[in-house]
């Protein structure tokens, strides 16, 4: 159980690429939004990913990597990060948790489309610490812990299910439940503030190679492969939306980097199990599929503000099915649908189904106990004016 | 000859253009700004403080307009941009004396 | 109508023609302004661009709008400065308003106020 | 022929370091444009780093680094990417592929500079698609890919003539061919958002330790020497020319970071060769003779109109020589005309000028065929709304 400085410099450098994808997403998001509510989507980012590592740290990764108990949760062993040294398989134990921490931080960042421009601070932080215990934890348990996905041989390299489907469905829940923005549908919230959306897809697409690369945990030839194949989807998926809104009318750089986002959901379980062919494959289908799944939400009236649903959730579930055809045991040592293996594709569904449900279902009964009890919204005013000032006091160039 | 200045809520700027154009009022300047109205601003009450937000962010659209048109603009942006609530804007009337073009050398004068 | 009556002008033009504006009302001794970025469209409906046999309008096109507080003899050297340096010949070279001004008062010196009558 | 887990690591992160270079040339770009086309500038970086991506994995790898044919170009044998896997000499061949793709990608978005504010879309996909073919891969081949160049033992480092010269003296044919913006040379177009240019430059300067470090392919003392050069060479430039546009009135933050730039393409090709006392040299010429040759360009009023030529095309081609100059056998293993050995200068000379004469002749055909067939500029009213919205659909602040 030596440690590989190799392995480990490649995983230290990952966390810290997979860290800076938070502030990616409240960039991403912080552009999409209107002008009084740029400095509270960026904020929200950075409070998740601070809550987050508090939980983890306290509780969330017992939950998630400590002794299984009966498939679903993890025991309490490593509370505190007791036992969680120096020393490790490869990495240091220390190293492999904080890798775990900063996709867990992202995870709860990219919900926070779900309540755009009208989230009270103080109820989200709340919410945010619930959610992460009652639905990443277990989540993660179960198919990185020694859960029940786990031992059924469901696949997730990088968190498809854990990280994208959880945020999606959840974020899907949470629109729900907070309800839509005032004056959604009456009149258009264009985003206000595109080159910003742009960095912010630069931020992610570079921390996504930490992310499917390092998922390898180690500095291997698997990591290469998932890095290509990280590339190609996100670029396949560009493409794809763009051309598809190009059909509609005008190529938008909008679409384009959604695309790209589409493209890295979708080929995130799948990193380590598919080549580089498929991942053209995954990367067109996510693009095209999200775009519909957007265009769907929006003819619907549902205002999950800034589309986690159509783009993770979407995108994640199509990963998690196309781990399950497109797979080559050459690459993961599993095969998929495609070369002969039709029963991980049923396991791919059942995984994916079950934690869908169990996402969504948990997260609208989090987001109504806290809504109960704290109110998730601002105020009518506060809204109006905007989250900056009321929830922060603070605005652009004021 | 008269300006008028219109100060409306920012999300209800398109569909004030759109029902001026459909009578024909078209031209326009529109700038982003910021403003109080008399009743000063939003109060929020944020733990037990107040906290008073003014010059909240507004639309200005001006145009220049025949005399006869200013009582259908203000027709116009009050049908299309009032909510009933404060904040809803001001309208203002202008004289103007002169208008000259830049791309011809047309001069309009009362 | 006196000679030190006070007038401002109104001029919305081609943001790219803000440079040589200004230098040719500099040049007719016309000095201070105060400018605004806007957006606005004209009587001609905005550009209309073909695009794959759609149709797209692009109506409130970035403008720059000066504004001046200047005597009522200097307004005709200001509109010929101004259309000098600021036409082009097309569409969407602007326009200039001519508005009275009943009153200025200068913030910085007390008892500056001059008005008209 | 084993992995080293630490070469992997290392490249695996200059990989994504390098791939991050493209959206900061987006950045770069995009704030000296004029606002209505921030968000086009800034979106042409990732389509032309989405369209290489799958270029790239299709044949492009292929034609640069197949099997030699006649020593101009690269058999299809690993087209789509066959034989190439987890296994390599050191690092993973997959891994290689991807460090080549990044290069490729960005040496696209460099050559945007020439058609800034003018180009269709459409067309410049198309062009990108057949640039890279017919300039980059040959190029890519020649030097690197066991070629005619590499055969007579031509240097290039990291791409001072495979990816400056050819992206430099490519963005002045095709700016020969597009013609100026309306309206150049009689107003002034002042850049909207210098912030915006640094963080860009910020970005390069950062993503270009990858890319020179990176091209030692291992984790050792050639990749630490040419982290330092390229360090000290991107200071040295910096303050030349921010010294030299101070005498010619205020020491301008673009000038600054300009220089910077220009000193880091001049010692691309140099960095695995020289020392750092030489990189000194390197960075200030550089800084020098491209405040010049951008000074020059003005006054013949070529818009070629980010200075991809001034700044890539004649830094890049300073570098080629300088390294035939000041090259130390105790570095590379190749001594230049200072240490005793003029040879190879004179064949850094051949080099040089065989792929500007190539790069520029070969652009401007493309140019010249995309602009016939497909027309490489937009209407005129398209130009003056600007390309955000004519080329996208989009504003900002809309």
């Amino acid at each position: 159980m030596a440690i590989d400085s190799g392995d480990t410099a490649f995983i230290l450098i990952c966390t810290a690429m997979v860290m800076l994808m938070t502030p990616g997403v409240g960039l991403f998001y912080g552009g999409m939004v209107r002008r009084k509510n740029l400095i509270s989507m960026i904020a929200l980012a950075f409070i998740a990913f601070a809550v987050v590592t508090l939980q983890w740290v306290v509780a969330g990764y017992s939950l998630a990597f400590g002794p299984d108990i009966g498939g679903f949760i993890g025991g309490l062993d490593y509370i505190g990060l007791a036992g969680v040294g120096m020393d490790g398989e490869g990495i240091p134990d220390l190293l492999f948790m904080a890798f775990q921490l900063v996709f867990a931080g992202l995870t709860l960042a990219i919900m926070t489309s779900g309540v755009a421009e009208r989230i009270k601070l103080s109820s989200f932080i709340i919410f945010g610490i619930l959610w992460t215990t009652l639905v990443y934890d277990p989540l993660a348990h179960w198919a990185w812990g020694g859960g029940w996905a786990a031992s059924l041989g469901a696949l997730d390299f990088a968190g498809g299910t854990v990280v994208h489907i959880s945020s999606g469905f959840g974020a899907l829940a949470l629109a729900l439940v907070i309800g839509k923005r005032a004056g959604f549908g009456q009149y258009s919230m264009e985003p206000h503030n595109i080159p910003m959306t742009l960095l912010g897809g630069a931020l992610l697409w570079f921390g996504w190679f930490g992310f499917n690369a390092g998922s390898a945990l180690a500095a291997n030839g698997l990591a290469a492969s998932a890095f290509v194949v990280t590339n190609i989807a996100a670029a396949a998926g560009a493409i794809a939306w763009m051309g598809a809104s190009w059909i509609n009318g005008k190529p938008s750089s909008l679409g384009m980097i959604s695309g790209a986002i589409a493209g890295l959901v979708a080929i995130t379980p799948a990193a380590g199990f598919v080549n580089p062919l498929a991942a053209i494959i995954i990367g067109l289908v996510a693009g095209l599929l999200c775009y519909g799944a957007l265009l769907f939400r929006v003819r619907k009236g549902l205002d999950e503000s800034l589309d986690a649903w159509a783009i993770h959730g979407m995108g994640g579930l199509w990963g998690a099915l196309a781990t399950g055809i497109f797979a080559v045991a050459a690459v993961g040592g599993v095969d998929g649908l495609i070369a002969g293996n039709p029963g991980q594709f049923v396991i791919q569904a059942i995984d994916a189904i079950v934690a869908l449900a169990y996402a969504f279902g948990v997260t609208f009964v989090l987001a109504k106990i806290v809504d109960a009890l704290f109110g998730l919204r601002v105020t009518e005013e506060e809204e109006y004016v905007g989250l900056d000032i009321a929830q922060h006091g603070e605005s652009l160039s004021a | 000859m008269k300006k008028v200045e219109a100060i409306i809520r920012p999300e209800k700027l398109e569909q004030v253009k759109k029902a001026l154009a459909e009578k024909g009022l078209f031209a326009m300047t529109v700038t982003e700004v910021r403003g109080r109205g008399a009743q000063k601003g939003i109060c929020l009450q944020f733990r037990g403080k107040k906290i008073e937000v003014d010059l909240i962010p507004k639309v200005k659209i001006e145009m220049v307009v025949p005399d006869a048109a200013v009582d259908t603009i203000i027709e116009i942006v009050r049908a299309e941009a009032r909510t009933g609530k404060n904040g809803d804007g001001k309208i203002f009337v202008w004289t103007i004396e002169m208008v000259a073009g830049v791309r011809t050398d047309e001069i309009m004068t009362e | 109508m006196p000679e030190t009556e006070l007038k401002k002008i109104e001029a919305i033009i081609r943001p790219e023609k803000l440079q040589q504006v200004k230098l040719a009302l500099a040049e007719a001794d016309l000095f201070p302004m105060t400018v605004t970025e806007v957006r606005g469209r004209g009587a001609q409906k905005g550009i209309c661009l073909q695009y794959r046999g759609k149709k797209m309008e692009v109506d409130l096109i970035p403008k720059v709008k000066i504004e001046m507080v200047i005597r009522n003899d200097d307004v005709p050297r200001a509109i010929g400065a101004i259309r000098a340096a600021a036409r082009t010949g097309k569409f969407g070279d602007g326009r200039i308003f001519v508005l009275p001004v009943e009153q200025s008062a200068n913030v910085r010196i007390a008892d500056s106020v001059t008005e008209d009558g | 022929m084993v992995l080293d887990s630490g070469d992997t690591a290392f490249i695996l992160i200059c990989t994504a370091l390098v791939m991050l270079m493209t959206p900061g040339v987006g950045l770069f770009y995009g704030g000296l444009v004029r606002r209505k086309n921030l968000i086009s500038m800034f979106a042409l970086s990732f389509v032309a780093f989405a369209v290489v991506s799958i270029q790239w994995v299709l044949f492009g790898y292929s034609l640069a680094f197949g099997p030699d044919i006649g020593g101009v170009i690269g058999g299809l044998d690993h087209a789509m990417l066959a034989g190439v896997g987890f296994d390599g000499d050191g690092i993973p061949d997959l891994l290689f592929m991807a460090f080549q793709m990044v290069f490729a990608a960005v040496t696209l978005a460099i050559i945007t500079s020439a058609v800034a504010e003018r180009i269709k879309l459409s067309s410049f996909i198309v062009f990108g698609f057949l640039w890279t073919t017919l300039v980059y891969d040959p190029l890519a081949h020649w030097i690197w890919g066991g070629g005619w160049a590499s055969a007579l033992g031509i240097l290039d480092f990291a791409g001072g003539i495979v990816v400056h010269i050819s992206a430099g003296w490519g963005a002045l044919a095709l700016a020969l061919v597009i013609g100026k913006r309306a309206g150049f040379g009689q107003y002034g177009m002042e850049p909207h958002n210098i912030p915006m240019t640094l963080l860009g430059g910020a970005l390069l300067w950062f993503g270009w330790f990858g890319f020179n470090a990176g091209s030692a392919l291992a984790a050792d003392g050639i990749a630490a020497n040419a982290l330092v050069v390229t360090n000290t060479a991107a200071a040295a430039g910096a303050l030349a020319w921010m010294g030299a546009s101070w005498i010619n009135g205020k020491p301008s933050s673009i000038g600054m970071i300009s220089g910077a730039i220009a000193g880091l393409g001049a010692i691309t090709p140099a960095a695995g060769f020289v020392d750092p006392a030489s990189a000194v040299i390197i960075g200030v010429v550089s800084g020098l003779i491209c405040y010049y040759a951008l000074l020059w360009r003005l006054s013949r009023n070529l818009d070629e109109s980010l200075d991809a030529w001034a700044i890539h095309g004649v830094g890049g081609l300073w570098g080629t020589l300088a390294l035939g100059i000041f090259a130390v056998a105790g570095i590379g293993g190749v001594a230049g005309v200072i240490t005793g050995s003029p040879a190879q200068f004179g064949l850094q000379l051949i080099g040089a000028a065989a792929a500007l004469g190539y790069a520029f002749a070969v652009t401007w055909i493309c140019a010249k065929a995309v602009d016939l067939t497909l027309g490489l500029r937009v209407s005129e009213d398209e130009e003056y709304v600007g390309l955000d919205i004519s080329q996208h659909g989009e504003s900002i602040n809309a």
